[in-house]
């Protein structure tokens, strides 16, 4: 239950039957740090947290806590908290007494276990609720008093499991700043779970993009917004149109580019030369109806609160998603464009 | 709408509905071939030869030797019974997860039903009787002197009722203990649990309404145990249970309304004990057990 | 339906009009020594009996599945065999076809009863056909090798209980035939002033069977049970009768070695089958069960009743000697019968078993007195 | 990889003790059913086989042995089909007199057969079903029906009604709900109380003696005749009787467990990990 | 199973226990429309969904068909699909099984059976894991079975309850368009449980926002966006910003407000007069750093991808949620404005 300054995993590798869920995960996670998994569903991120957890024994590789092998540690004596995917609520327990479970685990005078009860309830705003069982809460309900039961211990690595997944947009962005806040304020060290590129983006101090179980890129919230080290991890981050091109000229980093229909400068992320095929990404909100540029047909719009998005097609029939802050018709021609800086060229 | 349609309407909401039909074949049968035979027989419990109309319950109370069978019945019932259950949690426990072997040794364990009451019977008494080979195996260990006593006694029939009632109790707490989702005491892990948090304060207490149950089944197989209690037990002394004195009244000595009554008073002290149990169970939390379905 | 057609009383004619279906219900073990008459008779008789069904069941259960049959007026049980607790239920109930004296001229076999027979038909009364009889005992069993000189009186037996406790054995008299054989012959040994009166007349039976409790470990709850402590050595005395001395040893469960002694003032305490029909069986089928009866009293079927000791000597009727038995009876008689059992029978009074009343107060006693007093202890 | 806690070792001991007895309990009567003679000893002075051929011919076990298993699975079929459904309203629903009727189903499990199996065969005769097979399973019928409502119904109650609600969504009846989606998912249950009806039906005295034509009678009324009727009986041949029944028994429990891991998840349960 | 008109809800009302899950709920949605139910976690929504579809009785009121009345049919006989929040998968089932299920239900030809469910499974990119049990899935790849399997019927209504809350940002927007676009291709008529605002403005042709049980507004997307009935329909709408404010002129709908440190102009959503207590709700990224404008002192900036999420307070303590093109450091003094038409006043 002490704190320590590292958590290392090395090489940590999960099979089920013959298939990998998690091949090679290496990663040091420093005390205090805010790491987010992120990645598509089936991409092994609760895998890796279970493994963390200790919940799941891994099938090579090993962890270290400071000097310490963890990996073959129990879980219970870890002294990490997490919050489950499924809520894994005890159905028999009230949520008062869901929450207070861990306090009384560790022994807590009686005092203290109704105060740090009622502040952890108070928190996941459940104190109407607080004498009902999970059975009866809406999903969402039941999503905060599983957050509650894990913050309550303020343990030192906390795991979250997308904790937010099934909240209401509001209450997720404001469970979100909570979150940040008692990472911080708690001196928490926090793993976070989660599909979504902007929560992960606004709350981690370091990212980890899994695919197929395996590690595409750690960085900074910016380094991967802004340099994604893969066409997949661009595809991830909301650079939603993916062009196959071909390189007409390169100068420096900066390429100009043709295919599909469409003639568009962009910043070279690997080594291309002209001639090469490659794929250019461009995120939608970087792709706007401007006075000149490529003309495109507009097929979809969709509201989107301040914008559109629209989904329009090149001459040569390349889907491309873009935003518009006026709505135009299905069917309109307009023109768009892209600033150079904005799309990134990956060999492909 | 109509009034039909209201009237299903108004009905649905208080819960009743063409589902409750599904009952309807299950309470014809209990109706027809428990109900109307039992009254029957609770009707011939009060009209004994002599006594007035409770003159057969009062020769029961009023004889110690009659009465005592109760305590007696319960004496190797309740134990028995704590037994089985108490056992199987721990081995159903440590069996629930996957391992080589799992489904033999399940198997195995419940084996034991198939034997029946004779088998049972013939069994303890060659096996454990003075010359068999559990004394034959003392004796020549030398841990003891002379051979121990295990049938034809208390402990005989509570041998039996352990062989026999086990496997029910076993096959149930494990059905029961497989439908409570894992990752509910992992999620206890994490909170710091250990193994025996985890097993008291998250599977036990799920479990509680399946060990209820499981503890009245196997209590009514071990209450109303009669052969064994005459053949490995000691039938006129310490395992003259209630069922002996039922026998004894109605088949041997043709008295069918005190045999009668006997039986109604076994049924009130079983259902007695089963109600209790059934009262704790409603105590528990009792929907589901987190498999998601 | 087995039964249906026919009616169940007035005149039973000669034969049935067609040949019947007979169920037969064994609660005594009779068929042991019967089936082989019946079987004969029916390959015999098949204008009569076409076929016949044998079930077997213990003499309590069987009161209340015949009652559960008269009560609905389908009785499908036609011909019962059983002993005396069974009989004397069924007509304390009043379940059995008074067949006496109505169709007495059609059974001659019964005139020829031996005495024993004779005495032990008067308790059927009205009701029941004997079909075999045997003194039975009481006997004490012994192995010569633990046992050298065995007790010749009540009072050697219990000295003998004294100075080897848990040596001395029988059964609980309610399970068991040589138990309750013991325990009705006893009377007469100890000299009690009405040894058919357990509850006023047996003080001194009473006595000795709480004396003899005290050395007394274990009544088991079955015959066999003492019969096997008998042959591993765990009991060195029992109680027995002359079918439970025989055949056990034919069947090998009992060394062949073993011995019998009876007690000084020693009476028999004989024992029965009889067949009953009850309420409610066509006349139809209570013609062809007459005839089966009357067949089964002949000599040469009753010779079939020496089987292998089961229920020694095991006719009811006279002028029935081993010679005529079949040949395995013959064989294993030779073999493991005691031909002092002539000598004993011929030289000891004989007496009836105690009625069914009687016996169940008895057996009520010794539970509480003797067997139920081990809990105390 | 994982050591064994002392709980573990205590667990498996106390199986391992319970096994090693069960087989020399078991073993004896085995022995015995096939020794010659068998006195203070630890074997059998020879071997024979002849306790079975006699059990088998004096009781005409073949004709017994077919009937047992018709009886047997005719109660479980019907017991499973009537107290399946039942137990899914009692899990599921509640509804004014539920108690009442739970109770219901509870007395006939609770009341000794003395009480009302004289009565019971009475009309069953009367109605011209006692003496058949039709009598013997419908007597069974009293106590194994109820006995599978307290057993199922726990089960139901484990599984999460959300599943029912998407079939009904997809358009299933109410039977198909049952047979599509709930007894797949009760296998485990409804084996579990089927065995345990099975083995109680089997092993039924009382009921099925009472209700028995002569050739409708099972092996328990043989085996207790055996072992408890008048006059002398080999106890060998008690125990091949026995080995008999005891031996049809597993073979009904071995076949239904090949089908069936009595283990198997009741509900959508991931395996432990571990 | 044929189509319908339209679906009225009238009056509809349901209690659990002494509380009401739902109040009195009036709704008509007529076929082919697109209808989200959107509103925070507990708000009644998934009750709403339940009684339609006849897995929960109404406690009051009626639900009608055309001129049938709907609500005493059982729901096997509505003919509506379903997406269930917990997934509700066939545990005992195949992927392809549970996909198939309504079909066989049906009884359909076995290769009408056999066309549909691969096209339904390819739909949601399954076609890999179609022979697992769901149990071997991961939470995403539940979801979407579930997905397939409602839509694999083409129900005349399809009802669905949170379908995308478990899938990553990628799949979920793609969902979405797949979503939508089968809804218009198949011309199904849809009732979508959200909590989500984005997702419900982008999907529905109108929303029903609720709130306690309650409809606080019905309305297009843009009519919800735009024109927010109350301050609670405000916040839940992104209005982020709610601030207690005084008025302190008024010119036809302009008013002027000012307190808690700052001085605002806005647009008067209700009746109100100079004097007035009123809420101002400002969404965050109408709220800008501006040259001139109101002076606030930056507290917490949070990366969110293209720009900055900032808290900031006002010189009497009131906290703003704003954006900003560059990144502020904490403790830094800006100035911020809005612009008078998204400043929606309220009165309080
Ligand atoms: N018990 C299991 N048996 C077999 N395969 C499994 C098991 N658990 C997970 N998997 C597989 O491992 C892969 C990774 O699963 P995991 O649950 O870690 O995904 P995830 O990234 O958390 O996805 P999601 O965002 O959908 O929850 C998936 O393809 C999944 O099907
Ligand atoms: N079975 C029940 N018993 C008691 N209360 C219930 C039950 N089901 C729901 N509730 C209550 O009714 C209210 C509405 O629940 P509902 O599930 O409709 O919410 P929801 O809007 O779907 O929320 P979420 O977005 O979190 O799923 C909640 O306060 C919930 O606690
Ligand atoms: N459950 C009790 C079974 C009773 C069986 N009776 C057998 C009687 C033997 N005399
Ligand atoms: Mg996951
Ligand atoms: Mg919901």
């Amino acid at each position: 239950m002490t704190g320590f300054s590292e958590l290392r995993l090395d090489g940590v590798r999960r099979r089920f039957g013959d298939r990998d869920a998690l091949t090679g995960l290496n990663l040091t996670i420093r005390r205090g740090e805010f790491i987010a998994l992120l990645g598509p569903s089936g991409c092994g991120k609760s895998t890796a947290l279970n493994c963390l957890a200790g919940l799941l024994p891994l099938s090579e590789g090993s962890i270290w806590q400071d000097r310490t092998r963890l990996d073959t540690v129990p879980p219970e004596r870890r002294g990490f908290g997490m919050v489950f995917q499924n809520y894994a609520l005890f159905p028999h327990l009230s949520v008062r007494r869901n929450v207070s479970f861990g306090l009384q685990m560790r022994r807590l005078p009686r005092d203290e276990v109704r105060r740090r009860t009622d502040e952890a309830i108070k928190l996941v705003r459940l104190e109407e609720h607080a004498a009902k069982l999970p059975g009866q809460l809406s999903g969402g309900q039941q999503q905060r008093v599983a957050i509650a039961r894990a913050i309550v211990l303020e343990p030192s690595l906390v795991l979250m499991d997308e904790p937010l997944s099934n909240l209401d947009a509001k209450l997720r962005l404001e469970m979100r700043t909570e979150i940040r806040r008692l990472h911080q304020s708690l001196g928490l060290t926090t793993v976070y779970v989660t599909h979504d590129q902007e929560e992960a983006l606004s709350l981690a101090d370091r990212l980890v993009v899994l695919r197929d179980g395996r590690v595409e890129q750690i960085g900074t919230p910016q380094e991967l917004h802004n340099r994604p080290a893969n066409r997949h991890v661009a595809d991830f981050m909301g650079y939603r149109n993916l062009l196959p091109m071909k390189v007409k000229a390169a100068h420096g980093s900066t390429v100009t580019l043709e295919g599909g229909g469409l003639t568009l400068d962009g910043t070279a992320a690997d080594a291309v030369a002209p001639g090469d095929d490659v794929v250019a990404a461009v995120r939608p909100e970087d792709l706007r109806a401007a006075a000149h540029g490529v003309p495109v047909t507009v097929e979809v719009v969709e509201y989107q609160g301040r914008e559109f998005a629209v989904e329009a097609r090149t001459t040569e029939g390349v889907a491309l998603h873009l935003r518009s802050l006026e709505r135009p018709a299905p069917g309109e021609r307009i023109t768009v464009t892209a600033a150079p800086s904005r799309v990134l060229v990956f060999a492909s | 709408m109509s009034g039909g349609t209201a009237l299903r309407h108004r009905l649905a909401e208080r819960g009743l509905d063409r589902q409750l039909l599904l009952l309807v074949p299950g309470l014809a049968c209990v109706l027809a071939l428990f109900i109307y035979p039992f009254a029957y027989g609770i009707g011939l419990s009060f009209q004994p030869a002599s006594g007035g109309v409770l003159g057969a319950y009062r020769a029961f109370f009023t004889d110690a030797y009659q009465r005592d069978t109760i305590a007696t019945t319960l004496g190797l019932s309740l134990p028995a019974a704590i037994l089985n259950v108490a056992a199987s949690v721990p081995i159903a426990y440590r069996m629930r997860g996957r391992f080589r072997g799992k489904r033999l040794l399940t198997t195995i364990l419940v084996v034991p039903i198939t034997l029946g009451t004779v088998l049972t019977a013939e069994g303890l008494l060659n096996y454990l009787g003075p010359t068999g080979w559990f004394n034959r195996a003392l004796l020549g260990l030398g841990v003891i002197d002379e051979p121990v006593r295990l049938t034809n006694n208390y402990w005989g029939v509570f041998f039996s009722l352990v062989i026999t009632g086990f496997p029910f109790a076993f096959l149930l707490i494990l059905s029961y203990l497989s439908g409570i989702d894992p990752t509910l005491e992992r999620a206890a892990a994490t909170l710091g649990a250990g193994r025996w948090q985890r097993f008291s304060r998250i599977t036990l207490p799920l479990l509680a309404p399946g060990l209820a149950t499981t503890f009245c089944l196997t209590f009514v197989l071990a209450f109303s145990v009669f052969p064994s209690a005459v053949l490995v037990g000691d039938p006129a002394g310490s395992t003259r249970v209630v069922s002996i004195a039922a026998y004894h009244a109605a088949y041997e000595a043709y008295d069918y309304p005190l045999g009668s009554a006997i039986a109604v008073i076994m049924g009130v002290v079983e259902l007695i004990v089963v109600a209790v149990v059934l009262g704790l169970r409603s105590l528990f939390y009792t929907g589901s057990t987190g498999g998601k379905g | 339906a087995p039964n249906s057609g026919g009616a169940t009383d007035g005149p039973v004619p000669d034969k049935p009009g067609e040949a019947v279906t007979l169920n037969i219900l064994d609660v005594a073990g009779n068929l042991q020594l019967t089936q082989g008459m019946i079987d004969d008779f029916v390959s015999r008789a098949g204008d009569q009996i076409d076929k016949v069904t044998y079930s077997k069941a213990t003499a309590p259960e069987l009161v209340g599945k015949v009652k559960a049959q008269q009560n609905a007026g389908r009785v499908d049980i036609d011909l019962v065999l059983t002993g005396v607790d069974g009989l004397a239920a069924g007509i304390d109930q009043d379940l059995w076809t008074p067949l006496l004296p109505a169709s007495s001229s059609r059974l001659p076999g019964m005139s020829t009863y031996l005495p024993g027979a004779e005495a032990m038909q008067k308790l059927a009364g009205d009701f029941g056909v004997t079909v075999t009889y045997y003194p039975s005992g009481p006997l004490l069993e012994y192995l010569p090798a633990n046992v050298p000189s065995p007790p010749k009186s009540a009072e050697e037996l219990l000295a003998y209980a004294k100075a080897n406790p848990g040596a001395v054995q029988y059964a609980r008299p309610s399970n068991s035939g040589p138990g309750r054989t013991f325990l009705m012959g006893l009377p007469y040994l100890l000299g009690d002033s009405d040894p058919k009166d357990p509850v006023n007349g047996w003080s001194k039976t009473w006595a000795y069977l709480a004396e003899l409790n005290k050395y007394v470990t274990l009544y088991p709850s079955s015959t066999s049970e003492t019969m096997k402590n008998l042959a591993n050595g765990s009991a060195k005395i029992i109680a027995s009768t002359t079918g439970w001395d025989i055949n056990p040893r034919v069947l090998g469960t009992v060394p062949k070695e073993a011995k019998v002694q009876t007690l000084e003032g020693f009476h028999w305490v004989t024992d029965a089958h009889y067949a009953v029909i009850p309420r409610g069986v066509p006349t139809n089928k209570q013609a062809a069960i007459l005839n089966l009866l009357q067949d089964m009293l002949t000599p040469q079927q009753q010779a079939k009743a020496y089987d292998q000791g089961y229920f020694y000597p095991g006719p009811a009727v006279k002028d029935v000697t081993l010679s005529m038995a079949p040949e395995e009876s013959q064989k294993a008689l030779a073999e493991f019968g005691r031909p002092e059992y002539d000598q004993l029978i011929a030289g000891n009074p004989i007496e009836v078993p105690l009625d069914a009343k009687a016996l169940v107060a008895a057996f009520d006693r010794w539970d509480r007195e003797i067997g139920g007093a081990k809990v105390k202890k | 990889m994982k050591r064994l806690t002392v709980g573990a070792w205590l667990v498996w001991g106390a199986v391992a003790f319970f096994l090693i007895n069960l087989a020399g309990l078991i073993g004896a009567v085995v022995v015995n059913s096939v020794g010659q003679r068998w006195f203070d000893t630890w074997l059998p002075q020879g071997w024979t086989t002849h306790w079975y051929a006699g059990a088998w011919e004096e009781f005409g076990l073949f004709q017994v042995l077919v009937v047992t298993l018709e009886v047997a699975l005719l109660v479980v079929a019907i017991s499973v089909l009537v107290g399946v459904p039942a137990s899914y309203v009692l899990a599921r629903r509640s509804f004014p007199g539920r108690r009442v009727v739970y109770l219901l189903f509870l007395l006939p499990i609770l009341m000794p057969p003395i009480t009302y199996g004289i009565p019971l065969a009475t009309v069953l005769y009367k109605y011209g079903f006692a003496g058949h097979l039709a009598g013997v399973v419908l007597a069974n019928l009293v106590p194994s029906i109820p006995f599978v409502i307290l057993t199922m119904t726990p089960f139901i109650e484990q599984i999460d009604q959300s599943v029912e609600r998407a079939a009904r969504m997809c358009g299933a009846r109410t039977w198909q709900i049952f047979t599509r989606i709930l007894a797949p998912l009760l296998v485990p249950g409804i084996l579990a109380a089927s065995i345990l009806v099975l083995v109680r039906t089997v092993g039924m005295f009382e009921l099925t003696f009472l209700t028995a034509g002569p050739d409708s009678q099972t092996l328990v009324v043989a085996l207790y005749y055996s072992m408890s009727a008048a006059g002398i009986r080999a106890q060998q041949s008690v125990d091949a009787m026995a080995v008999l029944y005891t031996s049809s028994m597993l073979v009904l429990l071995v076949i239904a467990l090949r089908f069936v891991n009595p283990t198997q998840l009741v509900a959508r349960v991931k395996d432990d990990p571990d």
